[in-house]
């Protein structure tokens, strides 16, 4: 690695970018900012990799975290109550807690990182990243390869079953009513339906 | 750039992410944190394999499994928030409490 | 060194930034006129006085929109364009940036577009706004693997991910012949990454101009030639990797790359004026459930020729 | 090298875009509100329009993501195919299956229609 | 200096005008999208002249001064058949359509040169509700949904979701009288969530649409069928220029529409209807809503009826039509694609029919009842059916919804005589033989 001072003060920048915008992503109201915050973060991380000659993991990085950020502002405006920050909001608890272990995190493997002594073999200049990996991919570690395929696989299947509503056999709980209390009385399902609608962590106010 | 401060960067990122995870009530920011944590994680990984790793493939492909469990984490836990919201409208942490007793 | 080494590139960016984009905006009144469109004035001076137009008029706003955000998403998908232009080889030698990985840059490039259309889409804090970037959201995750299926499928032979030895490869055979399904796949994706055409989604006209329906002035005439020059950058990316880029007898690299780009150009801007605007819903099945298998054939097919 | 040219590449055409848009509005009056409000043919909106939007094709999104893992896994591939022969085929041929497994019970189960 | 320049570079652009539609409107429309120096655009906030075509009734000058205060500096005004408001001053008024887009150019000349001034602000500058300084943080908002943040209250009316169990915001809005996807003059209180259309509520009903002379003429004494079958497929034309334009068919539509202004007995529609079919519209586009069950065919009438399967038609009654062998031709699917192949289907059929009638000199026979393109006339023209979109739209995506409305004519027919030719358009436009334009 060629450890001229153009290559730290661009280091220096990235990692005050990557921990200012990670920082910011709890900071901020806006939930589209908080995710497109730690999009900026992970490119910042992306870059450094590239730094460290590892470029074909610094560019996947890019395109792995672009579509991951996406999907993430796209479930954080679904799900978050007030999206794009107009009413600030702090949804937190247990702060100080929170603060203590971050801190505490941090200083344990800070501490790591200056004492302990790691070996010191830097990567060889002419080592091709990007055919180095293939060639451990598709040699010695195959099975890691493959199993990893396995787990996709059961991970797409474990997602569409959890998330879509609509099975082949059309909408899962069309008419589907829990039994009655006695033996053909009249489903149970209905009794709860107004109690389960004040234990939805927050009141609905319908008003217009 | 040596191999300390990229260390100290990565445990300031994990710092952050586990101040996220920990702090925030909804589902979707504590998720937000986990992928700082593994974002931090990942950094290590990638300093190690460059500095006292020489450049050994498993250190490539460990930061791979790990962006690959970043993935797997993320897509599980929207499913799950999904599941979570269609049955009971709620986002808060808080508001879960079926398996208490 | 650093003069030639950097500046030169930089330049050169910058100058096929802007001369394709005025490219584009020509070719496309020229294409709109031979369609039957009603032309009038000089075809070569309507770009610069809708350009001169845009920057007397004043700049939109809307009630609460997200300001930064707003003005940094047109901003943005021009710096994408830049970003992919160099990474698009002119000749062996005459290459703005040349990464080990390229192509994989060009991929995160695709990517990130999705991400600035939809900010372009939601800062604005209108409906009709909104509904175009959440729309284009759908067909940008959609376009995004059959893109990566493809341009793996073109560096299987060149057993690199840059794009001067994908070029390189392509000595004995170009691409588009050695892979037939690849560029008609790849032209689709180009289409969807500009939403030109068929798969304007962010832009249409039953959203009175979606995202760019409460931008005006100079906003505007920045998002309309960040749009310009991503579709020379995809041209440029398209003819680098199917059409053999700087090689070719007689004229040197430069003019070749040129002209192969054009005729991409020509292609897209064509099936933009012919096909009609899909709907989301089938744009998606569509690409999920025909055009990802088609790009697995495309690619057990590059798999194939690579070993023979 | 290329990293810096990259770096300037982007912070110029960056800086432009943002210029030619600051530029001209430096002295230009923020619009009067009713020119603010969002254009509807004329109509009026009863909220902002920023809410919990219900994406409908949210399940092939948490597909991609899943399925984008398959890319990092085929870039590095791609590089080493010549070289390892028929064996990548293989291997390939056989992650590419099990994930094409994924899709085919996902198009099944009806994801990429909108919820 | 230097700003003049730029200025008068500006200048040379083609006009972009934003048309607001009034009664009679669309007819100045269809006739500027075929002039070469007027770019139409999609959005006010993409013009730079205003052109309010055809009087706006009283009920729809609030969106218009919505509309006006919409298009951003330097804009102005040009009001066509139309009293332009006292306030606004040097603000012209023009009846002919031929030297309309001579007047826009110019409007937008003077502009740019500054011979002419920016329009005024109507409407006055108060945020929808005040905000400034109130609420919790000086922003209008109380706590997390409240309040009225920056003006407009959170969307936070969470009604049960029709086709998905997940229950989110859903927005609710008027879409204007003036949305060029619309039917001229329609407006209607729309609730989305996501965008799928969760309720329709038309608020406005579109302008009576004025037919041709010929089928006045027709209810009073029998006429050439030639001419009423040449209005009734230039009528259908002009509609597929619309849904075309909206499509994104730019190059379909405009050659739809070329096709009408010069439709005569010798014109044929099969290159057109060739290009259509490859271009993939029946498959790509957004053909699959809309679906009109029986009952609502039959109320709607007309072609709508005869795309859904109900093959009435008054012309099959009618003696000059047996004579020349007319049958009623339908399609059986009900919704959109369905609809636009009758559509096509009809205007050969009247191009075949005017051939024969043109060549035997054939007249229609009855005149208590003909059928209109519309819909039949027997008693009392066709009237508006904007009340069966809001039983047919809810559950459709955006563009599904949008081209279903324009596959359906929903206007009412105005039942005055259209006998009086406006000054100034009865001569076709451009180089057509000598028949009637509308």
């Amino acid at each position: 690695m060629n450890h001229g001072i153009g290559i730290d003060i661009t280091f220096l920048s990235l990692a005050t970018l990557a921990v200012v915008t990670g920082w910011r992503v709890f900071r901020t109201d806006s939930m589209v900012r908080a995710s497109f915050f730690l999009l900026v973060s992970f490119i910042a991380v992306g870059v450094i990799m590239i730094l460290l000659a590892a470029e074909y993991l610094g560019v996947a990085m890019f395109f792995m975290m672009a579509v991951e950020m996406t999907v993430m502002a796209l479930f954080m405006v679904m799900f978050m109550m007030n999206p794009a920050g107009l009413n600030p909001m702090n949804m937190v608890h247990q702060e100080r807690i929170a603060i203590g272990a971050g801190i505490v995190g941090f200083l344990v493997l800070g501490a790591m990182a200056l004492l302990a002594a790691f070996p010191d073999q830097p990567v060889s200049a002419d080592l091709e990243p990007v055919r180095s990996l293939g060639n451990e991919m598709l040699g010695d570690s195959m099975l890691i390869f493959e199993s990893a395929g396995i787990v996709l696989l059961t991970t797409m299947i474990g997602v569409v079953v959890l998330s879509s509503h609509r099975g082949r056999y059309g909408a899962a709980a069309v008419g589907s009513l829990p039994p009655g209390l006695e033996p053909g009385g009249d489903p149970a399902g209905k009794l709860e339906e107004d109690e389960e609608e004040e234990s939805g962590g927050h009141q609905h106010h319908h008003h217009h | 750039m040596t191999l300390t401060t990229l260390l100290l960067l990565a445990a300031a990122l994990i710092g952050i992410g586990i101040y996220g995870a920990l702090s925030q009530q909804s589902f979707v920011m504590l998720m937000m944190g986990l992928e700082l944590i593994l974002n931090g994680v990942m950094l290590a990984a990638v300093a190690f394999w460059a500095f006292s790793g020489a450049g050994a493939p498993e250190g490539q492909l460990l930061t791979i499994i790990v962006m690959a469990v970043m993935a797997i984490e993320m897509a599980m836990g929207f499913a799950l928030v999904v599941a979570v919201f269609r049955g009971k409208q709620a986002d808060m942490t808080e508001s879960l409490t079926g398996l208490k007793h | 060194m650093l003069l030639s080494e950097l500046f030169l590139p930089v330049l050169m960016v910058m100058f096929m930034l802007t001369v394709g984009a005025y490219v584009v905006a020509v070719l496309d009144r020229l294409i709109a006129g031979a369609f039957g469109a009603p032309q009038a004035g000089r075809v070569w001076l309507a770009p610069m006085a809708r350009g001169a137009w845009l920057m007397t008029q004043h700049a939109n706003a809307t009630e609460a929109p997200d300001w930064q955000a707003w003005r940094l998403a047109p901003a943005l998908y021009l710096a994408l364009a830049a970003i992919g232009l160099a990474v698009v080889p002119w000749s062996e030698s005459l290459v703005a940036t040349d990464l080990v990985t390229s192509v994989v840059l060009w991929g995160s490039v695709e990517a990130l577009a999705t991400v600035v259309i939809f900010l372009h889409g939601w800062s604005a804090n209108a409906l009709l706004a909104l509904i175009g970037g959440y729309r284009y959201v759908a067909l940008g995750l959609s376009y995004i693997l059959i893109s990566m299926f493809v341009l793996i499928g073109v560096a299987l032979p060149a057993e690199s991910l840059q794009f001067t030895q994908v070029v390189a490869s392509q000595e004995a055979l170009w691409n588009v012949i050695r892979q037939p399904l690849g560029l008609p796949l790849f032209l689709i994706v180009g289409l969807g990454m500009t939403f030109w055409g068929p798969l304007n989604l962010a832009d249409s006209k039953d959203l009175a101009g979606g995202t760019a329906s409460e931008i005006s002035g100079p906003p505007r005439l920045v998002w309309d030639v960040a749009r310009a020059a991503m579709l020379v950058a995809f041209s440029g990316v398209a003819a680098s990797a199917f059409l053999g880029g700087w090689m070719g007898p007689w004229l040197p690299g430069p003019l070749w790359m040129a002209i192969k780009m054009l005729a991409v150009l020509l292609v897209l801007l064509l099936l933009g004026r012919v096909l009609p605007r899909i709907a989301p819903e089938r744009c998606v099945t569509l690409m999920w459930v025909v055009l990802l298998p088609l790009s697995f054939i495309d690619l057990v097919w590059a798999g194939i020729g690579a070993l023979l | 090298m290329e990293l810096l040219t990259l770096l300037i590449v982007l912070l110029l055409s960056l800086g432009a875009g943002l210029l030619v848009q600051w530029l001209p509005m430096r002295h230009q009056p923020i619009a009067t509100y009713p020119q603010r409000a969002p254009f509807l043919g004329g109509g009026t909106p009863d909220s902002h329009a920023w809410s919990r939007y219900h994406v409908r094709y949210y399940p092939m999104t948490l597909l991609l993501i899943a399925f984008e893992m398959e890319m990092m896994f085929m870039y590095p591939w791609a590089v080493v195919f010549v070289e390892k022969g028929m064996m990548a085929v293989m291997e390939m041929g056989m992650f590419l299956a099990i994930l094409s497994v994924g899709i085919v019970y996902a198009w099944r189960e009806g994801v990429f229609k909108w919820q | 200096m230097a700003v003049n320049w730029l200025r008068k570079l500006a200048s040379h652009k083609r006009a972009p005008v934003f048309p607001v539609l009034g009664k009679q409107g669309d007819k100045a429309l269809r006739y500027l999208a075929l002039s070469p120096e007027i770019e139409l655009v999609d959005s006010p906030r993409h013009a730079s002249v205003l052109l309010i075509a055809g009087e706006v009734p009283a009920d729809r000058l609030e969106p218009l001064r919505r509309v006006h205060d919409q298009l951003p500096d330097p804009f102005t005004t040009l009001w066509f058949r139309n009293e332009p408001w006292p306030h606004l001053e040097n603000v012209d008024r023009i009846d002919d359509l031929t030297d309309l887009p001579a007047a826009l150019t110019k409007a937008h000349r003077e502009l740019m040169t500054g011979q002419r001034d920016s329009g005024c602000r109507i409407l006055s500058d108060r945020p929808p509700n005040p905000w400034k300084g109130e609420g919790d943080f000086g922003q209008g908002g109380e706590g997390m949904m409240g309040g009225v943040p920056y003006g407009r209250p959170m969307a936070m009316n969470m009604q049960e979701d029709i086709s998905d169990g997940l229950t989110l915001d859903s927005l609710t809005f008027r879409l204007g009288p003036f949305f060029m996807a619309f039917p001229p003059g329609m407006a209607a209180e729309v609730t989305l969530q996501g965008d799928l259309v969760q309720s329709w509520e038309t608020q406005l009903e579109p302008y009576p649409q004025r037919l041709d002379a010929v089928f006045f003429n027709a209810r009073k004494h029998p006429v050439p069928i030639a001419e009423i079958e040449l209005a009734r497929a230039r009528h259908h034309l002009q509609r597929l220029y619309h849904a075309l334009h909206l499509a994104g068919l730019e190059a379909l539509s405009l050659s739809s529409l070329r096709l009408a202004h010069g439709l005569s007995t010798s014109s044929t529609l099969d290159g057109l209807r060739r290009r259509l079919v490859r271009s993939g519209f029946f498959h790509l586009a957004a053909v699959g809503g809309g679906l009109l069950n029986t009952e609502q065919a039959r109320q709607f009438g007309g072609p709508a009826a005869r795309a859904a399967g109900l093959a009435d038609d008054l012309r099959s009654h009618d003696a000059g039509y047996r004579r020349l062998g007319f049958s009623p031709v339908c399609q059986n699917g009900g919704g959109v694609s369905a609809r636009w192949k009758q559509i096509l289907d009809e205007v050969e059929q009247s191009l075949m029919l005017a051939r024969q009638a043109e060549r035997d000199e054939v007249y229609t026979n009855d005149v208590d009842c003909i059928e209109t393109p519309r819909g039949p006339w027997d008693e009392q023209p066709p009237e508006d059916a904007s009340a069966i979109l809001d039983e047919i739209l809810p559950g459709l995506e955006w563009g599904d919804a949008l081209a279903t409305i324009a596959s359906l004519d929903i206007a009412a027919v105005a039942d005055r005589g259209g006998g009086t030719q406006s000054p100034g358009e009865s001569r076709a436009v451009q180089g057509g033989s000598g028949n009637v334009v509308k």
